[in-house]
């Protein structure tokens, strides 16, 4: 195996993989949104209870390759008890990782997806579920998808 | 299996390393890729001929209208249609399918149904529901049959669905994912007695096979370039001449009317009636070289070459652990759609990619017919006459690799 | 008048000769000639990464996914869009147009006014007239002064027609029949006061000069890549962002669909939307490879040559007793079209190719303002940038043999 | 002058185009039509005045190549006093004359049109005339068109 490959699936993302955290319909939610992306198929729900402006309790669900449901299911046990305004900073990092691959000072598990960078077109994956959390925190019922020109 | 010696030899992109590993192409279900023969034609045409069909009186013109035009006739020879001009220059596939849904609905009313199969690919599926949503007339879907679709159309339920309400019956003639080649002479001999006009979607048949629209009875029949070695860019609508003749034209402009004036305009006979603007000359001289490339070597071989490669790939993948096979297990054409649900088609094909593989993975455009098997995505490996036995060894090793790592 | 010294070796084409003659080809205005560059692009693009864009994971179809999408951003930084996402791959003007006038025409009630001009290739005219039909709207022209149309498009009707009542107001920038530049972003601007989208023809202006379309100022422009130095079958709709994401989708199928069930299909947002099937990618690739070498000649260097051939065509012409020419005496852009009474187009061009030379006769797909200048078709000589003063002698000096063996 | 182009444009053509014959509307014509070129614009209509099942007196008008009118005007010599029979006959032979470039064993004017088939883009200009003849005596109002597929 490259050392690229290895480097995109690592441990813990293997491990998120086949043992995701907060997986199913969160019963107490307030917040539901949904991502896809249509050329691949994968999809992401992401439940919320916000309670004010935090998240109190947060779940995923879908279908998608490893890196996709890794992604989501990290993403559900960093958000936990963070506001929007930190959520959105910590898309901000997430984002900056994948792209580049550079990790920032604090170690954080987020890292794991630095190897993302060099497969540009799984960038899609990783965010997947980053896209449908924002959503559900905008309180915008509309589809995710993370496949916009922006993008 | 047939093989011709020196088919590869013919393919120049074939002869590179990916990741370090001789590139295994089994993705030609996407794209065929094009022999030297094709891309020759097409820098021979921009080199000595290029110019303006139609309008033009001077050497260049006449050469490239000649060559355009012979393109045609090449094309109509391909498919076996009674006469060139059966033989409308498309952009590929889905354009072909757009001009011709748009054109039948015109003539459709509420109560009437257009009739198509839970097996479309979304090319030949969207384009019927807008003919349906514009005209008001109903779709109505022919069934597929077996857990894992492998017992294909539902012909009974067909004899039901073809009522004489149904004017239009638009069905794939080899399935993207299944691998399945459907009866289409059939198909059109039974739609045909009920009085409805049949469009066949040929895109993974017709450089794949024999083909005689004669034959099949079809009244249209839509296909691409680029997935029969020729270029991108280009593809085709058959028409038997009286339908044809009949379809209102679809984009409007230069080329296509018989006389303009600020208050209208009239049109001219098909196929140009269907032709608006410069038309993809080098497409059209570029398909012709790719047809001339796959009668040499022969459609019956071609038809057996992929039919042995499908088969074995089938026998080599099945005893993989937690695999899940897609359409029938004997007979298949050209390809293999496959599953595992504990490894995601998005990972496998990312591994098979390390091994130098190019597999496709995803929905495969049949995403209706995938939620039906239960399925979000599968990983295809599709087969044309540049593959090998020995790539499909390539293959179950990638594959094995990949489960193991995952499974641990 | 600028000159490119190795230009001419660019194009492989212009070296033969027809009837013993070197090639003169002054048919750039139908279709130019394609430089090594461009050709060597496609051939790269078939023998080393030839691939299905947008669904692939495997090495040749992210390359391939790339070149896509590295050619629309080209394509963006070459008309200055404010982003990829505004370009449109399409198969040519006539077909971006279509798109665009069924787009609109979606809008459009009975009293709306579509206003176009007088001036029109018929690929900017005919699809507006069924717009109307299909929408009951009103098709209105803007009207074209002098005998000879030198006049241009009357500004002064314009503002009678520029009423709030028009929607969309649609001309060409640059006249493929009388060489005139229109004042295009004082079009725009006028049109904008009274709220009509826009729609730039902008076939034969965008590989002719510089061209900015936010300076423009446009809602949409139109162009197609053979007429200018790219492949066949290739073109472009450039929509400004909030316009484009407007406009409903013309050809439906695989590609352009968010997500499709039995019952319906939701959209991707723009400019995917548009592009249903695979599309012409390798003509995208060829397209990119245009605009570089465009963008290296330099796009004023190859306005003022444009101006200056076709002013000098224009002078030495003039003198040619009985020739009547079309549009302005000065300013003119890249073309001149003259007629004879006693002496056809249509001979005029067939000894005129006996001399090597290629011209166009006929009605240019001008048909309307042929009839209103009292015409039924016209000679054409177009240039480009491998053109030569010399070329207009050789021109000349045929036309002056012509007509000395028809009058004797 | 090339020799093709010498034989395209014979004496008798340049002839007829510089001094066409029995031009203009027939004003006792009892049968008319129509017929164009999309392409190139060109246009023939033809009058003609049928007595029973003969061709009593025709004329032609339009505007085209030198091809095109010599052509017409040409035909207009030969079609008088014909049967519809015999005119098609003549068309037979006429169209033989110019996608074969073999004359018939009988003398004939038909003959300079021999020079056309070197030039197969302008067989449609020389048969223009002749197609709106035929579907006059058809009595066919539809126009003509010389570039039907099967042509
Ligand atoms: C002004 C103008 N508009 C539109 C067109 C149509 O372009 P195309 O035939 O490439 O679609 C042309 C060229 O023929 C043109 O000159
Ligand atoms: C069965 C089938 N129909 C239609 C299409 C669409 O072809 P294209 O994308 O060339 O328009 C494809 C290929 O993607 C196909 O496999």
């Amino acid at each position: 195996m490259s050392a690229d490959l290895t480097e995109l699936y690592q441990q813990v993302i293997l491990d998120h993989n086949r043992r995701p955290r907060n997986r199913g319909r969160l019963p107490t939610a307030n917040r539901v949104a949904h991502g896809d992306n249509p050329s691949c198929g994968d999809q992401c729900s992401v439940y919320l209870r916000l309670d004010g402006d935090r998240i109190a309790e947060l779940s995923f669900d879908g279908s998608g390759c490893a890196i996709s449901q890794a992604s989501a299911s990290l993403m559900t046990t960093q958000l936990k008890g963070k506001t929007t305004a930190q959520a959105e900073e910590l898309y901000r990092q997430f984002h900056d990782i994948v792209t580049t691959g550079q990790t920032p000072g604090e170690i954080s598990d987020l890292a794991a997806f630095a190897g993302v960078h060099t497969f540009p077109a799984r960038i899609k994956c990783a965010t997947l579920g980053w896209h449908a959390a924002l959503n559900a925190l905008k309180g915008d019922a509309a589809p995710a998808t993370t496949e916009l020109p922006s993008d | 299996m047939p093989t011709w010696p020196d088919v590869r030899a013919d393919f120049p992109i074939l002869h590179q390393r990916v990741h370090g590993h001789p590139l295994v192409y089994l993705d030609s279900g996407a794209t065929a890729q094009k022999p030297r023969a094709v891309i020759a034609a097409l820098v021979r045409y921009y080199e000595q001929d290029n110019s303006n069909v139609h309008r033009g009186l001077h050497a260049l013109s006449m050469r490239a209208t000649d060559a355009y035009e012979a393109a045609r006739a090449r094309v109509a020879q391909f498919l076996h249609a009674a006469e060139p001009a059966e033989v409308v220059f498309t952009r590929g596939t889905t354009d072909s399918l757009n001009l011709v849904a748009r054109g039948l609905a015109a003539d459709l009313r509420p109560g009437d149904v257009i009739l198509t199969t839970e097996m479309e690919h979304h090319s030949n599926l969207v384009p019927w529901q807008q003919a349906a949503q514009a005209s008001g007339a109903t779709l109505r879907y022919v069934p597929v049959l077996g857990a894992n679709a492998e017992g294909g159309l539902d012909l009974a339920a067909l004899d039901q669905l073809l009522t004489p309400q149904v004017k239009v019956f638009a069905f794939t003639h080899l399935s993207n994912t299944l691998g399945l080649l459907n009866p289409a002479a059939d198909l059109c001999r039974r739609a045909r007695a009920v009085g409805a006009v049949t469009v066949v979607d040929a895109a993974q048949s017709v450089g794949h096979g024999p083909l005689d629209v004669q034959a099949l009875g079809c009244d249209f029949l839509a296909f691409s370039g680029h997935k029969m070695c020729g270029p991108t860019g280009i593809g085709v609508l058959y028409g038997r001449r009286a339908r044809l003749d009949r379809l209102p034209p679809d984009a409007t402009g230069g080329g296509m009317v018989a006389s303009v004036d600020y208050e209208g305009a009239r049109w001219k006979p098909a196929p140009e009636r269907f032709e608006a603007g410069t038309p993809p000359i080098a497409g059209a001289i570029g398909l012709a070289a790719a047809c001339d490339y796959l009668d040499a070597l022969g459609r019956e071989a071609i038809a057996r070459h992929d039919q042995d490669l499908a088969q074995l790939a089938y026998e080599r993948l099945a005893p993989l652990p937690g695999i899940r096979l897609l359409g029938p297990a004997t007979g298949r054409r050209g390809l293999v759609c496959f599953a595992f649900a504990d490894v995601h088609a998005h990972d496998v094909v990312t591994f098979a990619d390390e091994d130098g593989l190019a597999l496709r993975g995803g929905h495969h455009c049949n995403q209706p017919l995938m939620r039906k098997l239960g399925l979000a995505s599968t990983t295809r490996a599709s087969f044309y006459v540049y593959n090998t036995a020995a790539e499909i060894d390539v293959l179950v090793a990638s594959l094995q690799r990949t489960l193991k790592f995952f499974r641990g």
